[in-house]
Order: structure tokens, then C-alpha cells, then sequence
């Protein structure tokens, strides 16, 4: 566990992370233009989902399949619940900020899966191609899980049906899910055709995207001070509670090891995409700081750095290398 | 040169309630904006900067309406009801135009 | 503080047409201007957005020009001239200025 | 042909122009960056340029070329002047938007031209390197004959020195013919030191740029109503009539079977850059939706997902394979 | 629909300088105001534009602030000490802004 | 010489560079978004430095990295003293102008400096990857003679705390070193990951920098009435005192004929980056269209085309090949 940690550690992407930040808390003028930091994250959804699709198209349709998607649908529904319960308990937040946190949680950060990934790329370890869809299905449930506890409080929400079209059509979902059929469409003759574009130059990219996200982390920490002590403690335990509901979905189904070890990571990820757009939106009086220096400054790092290795060395332990 | 009357609105607002304003906008039969994109600002809500934006999708625009006096009203009703629970900021100024059949 | 009368002037136009403008412009003896990008609009001529322009250099910009209020017909002509037949709009209002040998 | 079809069907590529238009159907918020398709078509003139320079360079001039060239600047001369014709018969179109449409016609589209050479080199076919330069020559005649259709109805156009400047020095044009001179100048010396940019990546960069203009021909489709049932049986007669003058010059030259195809895909193509852009200066009253809409949303789809490959099965029928 | 009394301040001013100016502006207790890119332009040391900057740090920038008409000397002030020895130019104009308390 | 200068001028980079300059002389255009300049300027900088870090940690630190840090701050201030006296002498240029000028021609190009590492490259000669830390550190003093020279003459200059951190943490310095690091930290396993992203394709991509480049320098040659003939024999004479004097300390520390070639290299080109930044905020008074044009348009096109080729084969004829 020390050694991957520390091979985790020494990795360029997770160095390019620990630059971007290091250059915000100098307060560097350096930046990556918004269009490019799109582009590559563009270029990313469609390599991962792409390579996914391939996956499943080779190694078949599996049993398990189903049962992860609707795994990943009850984690993202309940990870919230069990969030917001325990964020106020430890943090002093308002119920709506509390309930917009905690809908963060359930959702999932698509970097965090694909640093995962990469991570087992390199250690030699296969997983179920599927994941890339599971991930997929774990945008939207937390955020009804979000909305639903709002509501219940007297609050306001402003829930439409173009708010949920607006969800379920989000463009990184969109392009995960069209890459990875894309995928299972053309098969390993289609990766033949663009691996020298998506396979050999994706860990290079990656580190770009990673010194962007530590920019904005970096950032984000100089304004660490909307967050309370609580709410701190809260992003770095929420993402082992989530690791182990995933675990214990993991080894009920019986995914393989590095299958076991993504979808911890789903779980233990807090998005910052998808649910923070939807919150603007539908809960405008909840503090966009509190809900994106939370997962973006701590939970992300955390995750990055600590918790990928973690996580591979427990599913390796109870499933087997 | 023939110049008229006009008014000059100019609503500042998140990116993300753009398509819910430009359709309020829309149904009080405003049918002519621009908007343009703001790079940052800062406001009640502290400081912010598109390149350090952490969710990217959350940046803020500006629509500028110029409408004949007499619709503004109508307008203004229409933005402030998007733009009452959202961040936003509403500036009107006296303008003239050409070609006042556009309006 | 000292300032000065002025009128700001704000042409709407097709990206495709402002080298036409800017040098209609500078033959009118209009000196100073700045260029916005527009990412969006509406108008008679339907909805676009610069991120779904089919031709991505079919987009539109705004011309901002302050000048001394006595010049202010001169700049009219000039738009005009290049606007007329094509799309755009075109918005004056009264403002001040500081440093007014500027205009 | 049906198979061949069928392999262009599922290719990344097409797949992912499908995946371009159902997201913008779906009027899913995906979007590629401005900035990010515009670097991405610079990187593809350029590596197509130099590319075409290159083979060039490595089998000499034929004695075809300047034969080439001229068919193609008459081709894009003439094929305006028949869609004219044709679109009156079809449609009910105004003069000045007919002659507007019928002026993309002449011209071409480079990303078709793209596309029918990533099918050449798949299908391990040859063709001369030279096809870069007539792409280049077909872009002007198109507008020249365009002007001269509209101002002999009484309609005023804008036509001037500057933009004939405009038109020739379009950085489109500057570009792939810049590339295609340095590529002869620095041969296969050249491409050997840039290759794993411009060769290898090259079709999963594709992809991405597909991705993008099926969002923008998604959302034209999403406008179609601003086209009549002749203008859209226009969009998809036109290439074929294009392909056929095409094909009957490629004959009479004696181009090899990718030639062949290649100046069959050109002249069947409709430009969606350089005459939209000379259209908007010269002649603002003909209505930009139109021709857009009829260059992007129809007839691009139908070359780049049946075009093609049509192109080809007659190429290699009757030059041989 | 209620509107109140404010003036619109529109500084175009060198992007390197957009930090001297937002601290000068919150030094002189302004704390709400919106920036827009500027793509090109004109003035008396020539023209240029983003996409030929030689360094592409050394575009320009709008700066926009919404102030109540008391604020707007306070303000001038600040603009001017930043954009008195640097390119830069100052607009002022008359508008009516919707929830006052804001400004 | 005359091969290596013909060799030279044939490489696509350079050629690309010409591409440009003509493009933008004929007023094509043709134009690269500023995020697609600036994303390629970061994968520029994040690749050389990777590259520079990597090869120190393979070759371990040499005696000479101490002094060749040194001997490149002391370069960049002495520099631009020469610079003044030798502008003054030559042009009629105010005081502040000159000093303003003189600054750009101690600081660095980092293109320029890129440029040659590849020369280096195609032709298989090693250098100390060190060589990255002393461009870094010849940034900053430049900029500190600069404003010495401008503050001993009456006129004002505005320097402050806020200042000298712009400068030292400028992106570029910081990316450049921060790079740097990781290489030094991941060593070549780091270097193997993403081996495919930053050295295979660097060749490309560096063509369409430098076609960007032509442009601007196209550009500014247009505006070339700024500059008096006095001003254009400094922006050629200049590289080669900067040259000689680099020459010399790199004779004296004992470096390489790679590293001499670079120091070289370094001390002949001049900043466009750093220093016009700083130079805008400090001396608003210096007119930017001197300094600019003289830098981009007249020294980098020299260094480029018949610079490097010239400091190579001195330093093979010096220091042994
Ligand atoms: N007084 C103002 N003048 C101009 N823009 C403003 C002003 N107040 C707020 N804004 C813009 O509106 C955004 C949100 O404001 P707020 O809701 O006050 O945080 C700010 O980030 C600015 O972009
Ligand atoms: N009333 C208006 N207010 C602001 N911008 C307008 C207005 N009318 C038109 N525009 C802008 O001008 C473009 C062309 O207008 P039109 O010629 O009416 O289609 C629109 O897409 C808008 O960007
Ligand atoms: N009269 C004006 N109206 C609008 N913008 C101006 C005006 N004068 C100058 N500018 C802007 O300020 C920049 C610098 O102006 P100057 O200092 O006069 O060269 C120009 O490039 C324009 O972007
Ligand atoms: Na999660
Ligand atoms: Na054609
Ligand atoms: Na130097």
C-alpha cells in the first residue's frame, strides 16, 4: 500500500495536480484558456468511453452488467442521504446547503474515475468496460436525492421539465454514453484506427487537464475559508463512507478487482460538473463556494493523491490480484 | 442622421439561465438581444473569473435588449422574473437608434 | 473629477463586415473604437449562438466608439453606409468621458 | 457497395458525425468550443496539405496535373450553373437564393474531401497527391459564377477588390496550399519528423471534428423548415450530378481509381466556409439559412454517410481496383 | 416596474492592469462590476487585435460597474489613478437599475 | 555551415514559419485562436521542461550546473546594458525606449530556444537538460537592468512588491520549472507514461506554433515603419553579441557543444513574453509596437532561420562534435 501511494504519488499526473496548485496558492498568473481546458475534457470523455465500449464488445456482455447500473443508481441515491445526515452532524451548513453538498457526493467526478483507470492501466489490471456506462447512470439520481431533501424543507426549489431534460441530456454525459457505443459499434477494428489517438497519448493529456484541475483546486483553497472545520473533516470522510457502500455493492455482484476498484471510486468521488449546473438552477440560494471548494479542493485531492491507492489496495486484498 | 427613441437593457446574468431568460424574453415579445460573454466580475457573491471557474458551465453573460420605450415594461417584467431568485443585475439607459422598424 | 460630453456609440455587425466598417470608419475621421465579441443573438433574421454557427466566421461583433457629440453625425453616415444593407444595429446614448483630447 | 457501405456505417468517424447530430436533435447543451474546432480544422488543412505535398513529392508530377487543375477550376465554374438551373426546376426559391445555393455547389468541402481520403487510405488505395491543389482551385471559380448568375437578375451584389482578396486569400486556402508547398519542399525527410502528428493521430482527431459538425448540422436539421420539400430533393440530387461531371472528367484526364473517387467526392461536395462567408458580404439579401442549412445538414450528411462510398464502388467498377 | 437612479462606468483598460484596477476600485468601496473581453480596437497608438497580439497578455478589457450616482466620484477616482499614466479610456453614463440595494 | 543553414530553412518549422509571415504579409485571414496559442504554448513548456528534468535525473547533476545558472542571470543583466549603449549609438530611439528595448534582448524566446533544442535533436547531439533552469533564470534580471537603466534617466517607472511577483511567478517560468521538477521527480518511467504525448508528436506541433509565430511577425513586419534602420541593425546585430557573449561563458564553465550551442542560443534571443508584460505595467511610457516588432518580427525570424544553424556550427568548430 506505502509503495502505490508512493508510486501514485510520483506519477506525473498526480505531480501535474500538486504544480497547478502549488502555482494558484503562489498566486502564479498562469492558466489554462477555458476552450482548452473543454477540448481536453471533450478529448477525454470520448477516449474513455470509447475504450469502454471496446472493452465490453470484447469480453461480452456479462452477467453483472445490469446489476451494476442499478448498483450505481442506488448508490447515487443513497450516498446523499447518508451524506446529509452526516454533514449536519458535523458541520453547522444551512439544511440547503447541506442538502446541495450532500447531492455531490452521490454523483460522480469523471476524473477521478479516469486517474483510477489509469492507475490500473499501469498496474496490468482489467476491469469491466462497462463501468464508463455506470458511471453514467450515477450523474442524475443524486441530485433528485439533493432536490428531494430540499423540498422537504420549506425551501423553494425550482424543478422543471426542462431542468431534467437539461440533466439527462448534460453533454459529458451525452458524450460518454455516445462514445462507449461508439465503441461497442466498431469494436476493436475501430480502436485500431484511433488508438495512436485516444490509447497512446491519453496519460500525456491527462496531466495537462490534472495541472488545469489543480489551478482551480489551488484557487479554490485560497477560499477555503467559507468552509467550516466540519465541513472540511466531512470531504475527507464522506469519500470513505462512499468507497465502502461501493465495496460492499462490489463484492455482492462480484466484479473483478479493478471493477471492485472503480466503482469505489464512483462512490467515493464527488462531482463538479453536472450537479453544481443543476443546483445553480434549481437551488440558487445555496452557496455555489461552499458545494465546489468542498468537492473540487478537498475531496478531489483527496481522492487523487490517498484515496485511488487505497482503494486499489483493499479490493486487491478482499478480491484478489 | 433620423434617429428614435429607444431603450438599452442590459441584463447580467448566469450562463446556465441564459435559455430561461432569452425564453421569457421571447414570450414578452422581445425579439432582438445580443449577448455577450463576461470574463469575470465580482459582486455580493465574491470574485470570480471564467478561467478559474471551477465548474466551467457557470460563468455569467450579458444580454443587451434595445427595445422601444413603450415595450420596456414588458420586458423588464420578463427579465426580473428570471433574474429575481438568480444572481443577476438589470442597467437601463436611454439610447437612440437607426432604423427604428427594427425594434 | 472633470468630465466631458461625449457619445457612445454601439454598432452591432456581422464579423465578416468590420474591416468594412473599421475602415469607413477611420475615413470619417473616427480615430477610436474597441471591438466586443457577440457569442449570441436574436433578431429578425432567426436565433445563433457562435458555438453552433455552421460557418464559424458568420459570427457577429460589437463595435463600441466614443466620440465628441459634434462628430457624431459624421460616424452616423459612415455606419450606415456599410450597415444598410446588411444586418446590424446600431445604439447611440449620451455619456461623459474623462480626458476629452482623447476623442 | 453494400458492404463497403456498411463498414463506412460503423466507422468512428461516421459514428461519431451520428453521435454529433442525435445530441443536437436531442438538444442535448454539448458543444465543441469555438476555439477547439477552429485549431482542430487548421490541424487538418495542414496535414492534409502536407500530406498531399509529400506524395507529390515521392512520385513526381504527372503529366495530369495541370489537366487536373483546369477540370477542376471548369468544373467549379459549371456545376453552379447547371444547380441553378435545376434548383429553379426544383424549388421556389428566389433568384438570388438560388444562385447563392447553387454557387456552394461549385465549390467544395474540404472535411468531405478528408473523409473520402481516410476511406482511400483504409482501403489501401492510393491517389495522386495533387488532389490537395484542385480541392484549393475549385473554392473561387463557384463564387465568380454565383455573382455573375445574381447580378444579371437586377439585384445589387457587392463585388470589389477586397473581396476578391478575401475570397483567394482565405486562410483556408492559404493554409492547404502553404502545407502542400512545404511538403513538396521537404519530402518524405519532412514527414518522417512530423508524422506521429499528422499522420498517425490523424482519423481519431477526425472524430472529434465529425463530432462537431454533426452538432451543427443537428441543429440545422432542428431549422429545416426554412428549406422546401425541391430545395432538400436539390441537396441530394446535386452531388450526384457533381459526382457524375466529376467522374466523366476523372475519365477523360486518366486519373488513377482514388483520383477518380477523389474528384467525384469534390465536385459532388458543397462548401460550407468560404462561399458562405463571400455570400454574406456580397450578396447579404439571399438568405443565409438556406444555403447553410442545404450545404451542412443535407448534403454533407448524405456524401459523407452514402456519397462515398457510392463514389468509390463506381470508381473502382469502372477504372478498376 | 421600480427602477432607481445609478450611473454605468465602462473603463477600457490593458488586461495586465485589470488587477490594479479591481484593487483600486475595491479600495475605493466598489464592489460590484462585470468584465468583458475586448477583441481589438483603436485609439492613438494604433490598432491592433487579440488574434495578432504579438503577446497575447497585452489585450484590453472592459470593465463595467454599476455605481449609485453618490459612488461615482469615489470611483472616477480610483479609475483615474490606475488609468492615468496607462492606456485606458472612461465612460460614463446615466442609467436606471432594478434593486438598488445591490449597488 | 551552408548545409546545416539549408537543412535548416528546408524543416517544416522553419517553412512553417515562412508560411506564416507570407500569409499574414498578403493579409490572408488565416489566424490561430488565442486558446489554441496558448494551449500549444503549454504543452510546449510542460514538454521541454518534462524533457530537461528527465535528463538531468538520467545524467545526474553535473560540476557545472551551479555556474551555468550563474553565468546565464549574470548574462541576462549585463545584456541588456550592452544592448542600450549599442541602441543608443545606432538609433535615434528615446531613452526609455531603448532601455525598454534592451530589456527584451537579455531576457529569452523560449520558441527560439525550443527551436534549436530540435536542431539538436535531428542531428544527435546531447545537451545538459539543465539547460531548461537557465532559461528559466534568465528571465527576471533582464527586466531589473531595464528598469535600472530607465530609473537612472529622470523619467518614472512604477515598481512594486506586486510587480516582481507578477515576474518571477509569470506561467511561463513557473510551468516551465514546475515541469522541469516532475521530469527530475518521475525520471524516465515518468518520461516512458506519456512518452507518445510529449515527445512523438512535439515536432508537429511546434510546426503549428511556429506558423502562429509567422503570422504575428508577419503582422508586425507590416508595421515595420516604427522601427528606424538603426533599430533593425540592433535586432540583427544584437543576436550575435548575445551570442558571442554566451559563447564565451559556456566556453569558460566547459559546457557541452549542445549546451553551448543553447546558451548561445539563449543569450542571442529576446523575450516576448515576460518582459513586454512587465514593461506595459512599469514603463506604460515605452511605446510596446518598438519593442515588440523588434523582438518578433527582425530577431526571431533571424535566430530562427540563420541564427541557430550559425551558433551550432560554431560551437561544433569551438567544442569538438
Ligand atoms: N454593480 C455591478 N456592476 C456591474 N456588474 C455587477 C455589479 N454587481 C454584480 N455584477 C455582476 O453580477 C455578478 C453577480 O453579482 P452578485 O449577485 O452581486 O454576486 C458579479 O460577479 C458581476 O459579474
Ligand atoms: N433589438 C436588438 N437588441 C440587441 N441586439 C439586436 C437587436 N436586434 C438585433 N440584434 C442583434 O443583431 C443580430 C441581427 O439582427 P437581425 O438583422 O434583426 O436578424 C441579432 O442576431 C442580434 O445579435
Ligand atoms: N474613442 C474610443 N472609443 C472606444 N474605444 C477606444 C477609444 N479610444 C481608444 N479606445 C480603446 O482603447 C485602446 C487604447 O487607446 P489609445 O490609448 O488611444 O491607443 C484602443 O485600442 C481601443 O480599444
Ligand atoms: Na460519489
Ligand atoms: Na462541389
Ligand atoms: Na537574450
Amino acid at each position: 500500500m506505502l509503495d502505490l501511494a508512493l508510486a501514485n504519488l510520483l506519477s506525473p499526473i498526480v505531480l501535474s495536480f500538486v504544480l497547478g496548485v502549488g502555482a494558484a496558492l503562489a498566486r502564479s498568473d498562469l492558466s489554462v484558456p477555458e476552450a482548452v481546458a473543454k477540448g481536453i475534457s471533450i478529448y477525454l470523455l470520448f477516449a474513455i468511453g470509447f475504450k469502454g465500449g471496446v472493452s465490453l464488445a470484447e469480453h461480452g456482455i456479462d452477467l453483472t452488467l445490469g446489476l451494476s447500473l442499478l448498483a450505481g443508481v442506488v448508490l447515487s441515491f443513497i450516498l446523499p442521504l447518508i451524506g446529509f445526515v452526516v454533514l449536519r452532524v458535523l458541520s453547522g451548513m444551512s439544511r440547503t446547503d447541506a442538502a446541495a453538498v450532500a447531492g455531490h457526493y452521490g454523483s460522480i467526478s469523471i476524473v477521478t474515475f479516469v486517474a483510477a483507470t489509469t492507475v490500473l492501466v499501469d498496474a496490468g489490471i482489467s476491469s469491466e468496460g462497462y463501468m464508463v456506462a455506470v458511471a453514467a447512470a450515477m450523474e442524475a439520481p443524486a441530485i433528485l436525492a439533493a432536490l428531494w431533501l430540499i423540498s422537504k424543507g420549506s425551501d423553494e426549489t425550482d424543478m422543471s421539465a426542462d431542468l431534467w431534460r437539461e440533466i439527462l441530456l448534460n453533454g459529458s454525459i451525452v458524450l460518454l454514453l455516445g462514445a462507449f457505443a461508439i465503441g461497442i459499434a466498431t469494436g476493436s477494428d475501430g480502436l485500431a484506427r484511433i488508438e495512436s489517438f485516444i490509447v497512446s497519448p491519453f496519460q500525456g493529456v491527462l496531466c495537462i487537464f490534472l495541472l488545469d484541475m489543480g489551478l482551480i483546486a489551488g484557487r479554490g483553497l485560497r477560499q477555503a475559508g467559507v468552509l467550516d472545520r466540519g465541513a472540511i473533516a466531512f470531504g475527507l470522510l464522506m469519500p470513505l463512507i462512499g468507497a465502502a457502500a461501493g465495496l460492499i455493492a462490489a463484492l455482492v455482484i462480484g466484479l473483478s478487482t479493478g471493477g471492485t476498484m472503480l466503482l469505489m471510486t464512483l462512490s467515493a468521488s464527488a462531482s463538479y460538473i453536472a450537479v453544481p449546473a443543476a443546483m445553480r438552477v434549481a437551488v440558487p440560494q445555496a452557496n455555489p463556494s461552499i458545494y465546489l471548494t468542498l468537492s473540487l479542493a478537498v475531496t478531489f485531492p483527496f481522492n487523487l493523491v490517498l484515496g485511488i491507492p487505497l482503494y486499489l489496495t483493499i479490493a486487491q486484498t478482499l478480491v484478489g490480484s | 442622421m433620423q434617429t428614435h427613441l429607444a431603450k438599452r437593457v442590459e441584463i447580467t446574468i448566469e450562463q446556465v439561465m441564459l435559455n430561461r431568460l432569452t425564453d421569457a424574453l421571447e414570450k414578452a415579445d422581445v425579439t432582438g438581444w445580443s449577448v455577450l460573454p463576461v470574463q469575470g466580475g465580482s459582486g455580493r457573491s465574491g470574485t470570480w473569473s471564467r478561467e478559474g471557474q471551477v465548474s466551467r458551465g457557470t460563468g455569467m453573460v450579458q444580454v443587451v435588449c434595445l427595445v422601444r420605450p413603450e415595450k420596456l415594461d414588458q420586458l423588464l417584467d420578463a427579465a426580473f422574473s428570471v433574474v429575481k431568485r438568480h444572481i443577476g443585475v438589470v442597467c437601463v439607459t436611454d439610447a437612440q437608434v437607426l432604423r427604428a422598424e427594427r425594434f
